[in-house]
């Protein structure tokens, strides 16, 4: 977890190795445009001792599932602007498949398990998005 | 006393961070109820709960001096 | 088509923009072992002009396969050592699951129709590697 | 005169990177086999044709000026 600007190539090297034939860096960006609605900025917050334990859960899965792989993961929190990188994801993999496959399966985690909240700040709003995904303004009006 | 911590929408709709409070003893699920009684709007979204920063059940029993995460759906990535 | 060190972040940032919230680098190592064998070195050998043409074509093939998306793509040419990158594939896309589609797809059009050639070098020996698996030296013993 | 390319391993077999020759009005079949009979090793493995930079088929027809390729199986990334 870190609080300042994901530079993602000491994650790239941090996975490399001489048995490495393929890299994957992951990297996920701020959008201006979600479904037609145009967002200023992104506010990150987490519960940080138990994301980093998540994480680093995250990354023990890959390395038993796919064996010779090594993992590196950071998600960035705070205040974040548009194509300001959030999440960062590299896996390394003696063949090119499992680097895709295995690098996929960690955004998917992260998604899944990791406490990690966004709230979008948009022109004439705002709102955290885990919570928008459970009560959908246009099927419930719980909002 | 256990500690509960709350985040995202749930620390807004508390206007909490955290607070202590006695409990143990008892359930997750008691935990909750106890908490929606207090809170108004609690109940709207699903929640999950952290134990001492692993995901807990329903039916597990809080301990002296945990802390308790209370988790709306995560958004990260 | 370069011949001299790839850094992977001027790819990722070509492809950047506004829209895009995932970016996926591959990058392609060369690899220490193949099969119990140890490579000293790589000489990739290429037909330069259609090479280029043939990645420009990839490139196309894929933003029209998946609206949105932009890739970058560079191959080296000549002597690689042990963990250069040999190849780098960029691709943006609005959301992540395209972003590693596509790229995949880069790298398998890429080992099909770009006239590039790898002959690795080993302690006791070297080889063209396309020409090899046409010949496998087990099954016809032709080379 | 067309202009035939050899990379690779085909290179080290004909001993040449390319070479010049009177040939237009023929087919890459007739290309490859004339090729084949000129250069011990060349019909080893599978060849495919580029005419000035695109791929060509074994019925296509070479032009004067042309510039061909033969290309052993690929192995870049």
């Amino acid at each position: 977890m870190v609080e300042t600007v994901i530079d993602p190539e000491p994650y790239r090297k941090a996975v490399l190795h001489a048995s490495a034939g393929a890299v994957t860096v992951f990297t996920g960006h701020v959008r201006e445009w979600t479904k037609g609605i145009r967002t200023i900025y992104l506010a990150y917050e987490a519960y940080i001792p138990m994301a980093e334990k998540k994480l680093a859960q995250i990354g023990k899965e890959i390395e038993e599932q796919w064996p010779n792989t090594k993992v590196a993961i950071a998600h960035r929190i705070g205040k974040l602007e548009i194509s300001d990188i959030a999440v960062v994801i590299a896996v390394s993999s003696p063949h090119r498949k499992v680097a895709y496959e295995a690098n996929e399966y960690a955004i998917e985690r992260i998604k899944e398990i990791v406490p990690i909240w966004k709230k979008e700040i948009w022109e004439n709003g705002q709102e955290w998005i885990g919570e928008q995904k459970q009560k959908p303004i246009v099927e419930g009006g719980l909002k | 006393m256990i500690t509960v911590l709350y985040f995202a929408g749930l620390k807004e709709k508390t206007g909490l961070d955290k607070e202590e409070f006695i409990f143990s003893g008892k359930t997750v699920k008691q935990l909750l109820e106890e908490l929606q009684r207090k809170y108004e709007g609690l109940s709207d979204g699903i929640i999950q709960v952290a134990i001492n920063e692993e995901y807990a059940l329903p039916e597990d029993i809080i301990e002296e001096k945990d802390i308790i995460a209370l988790i709306p759906p995560v958004s990260g990535g």
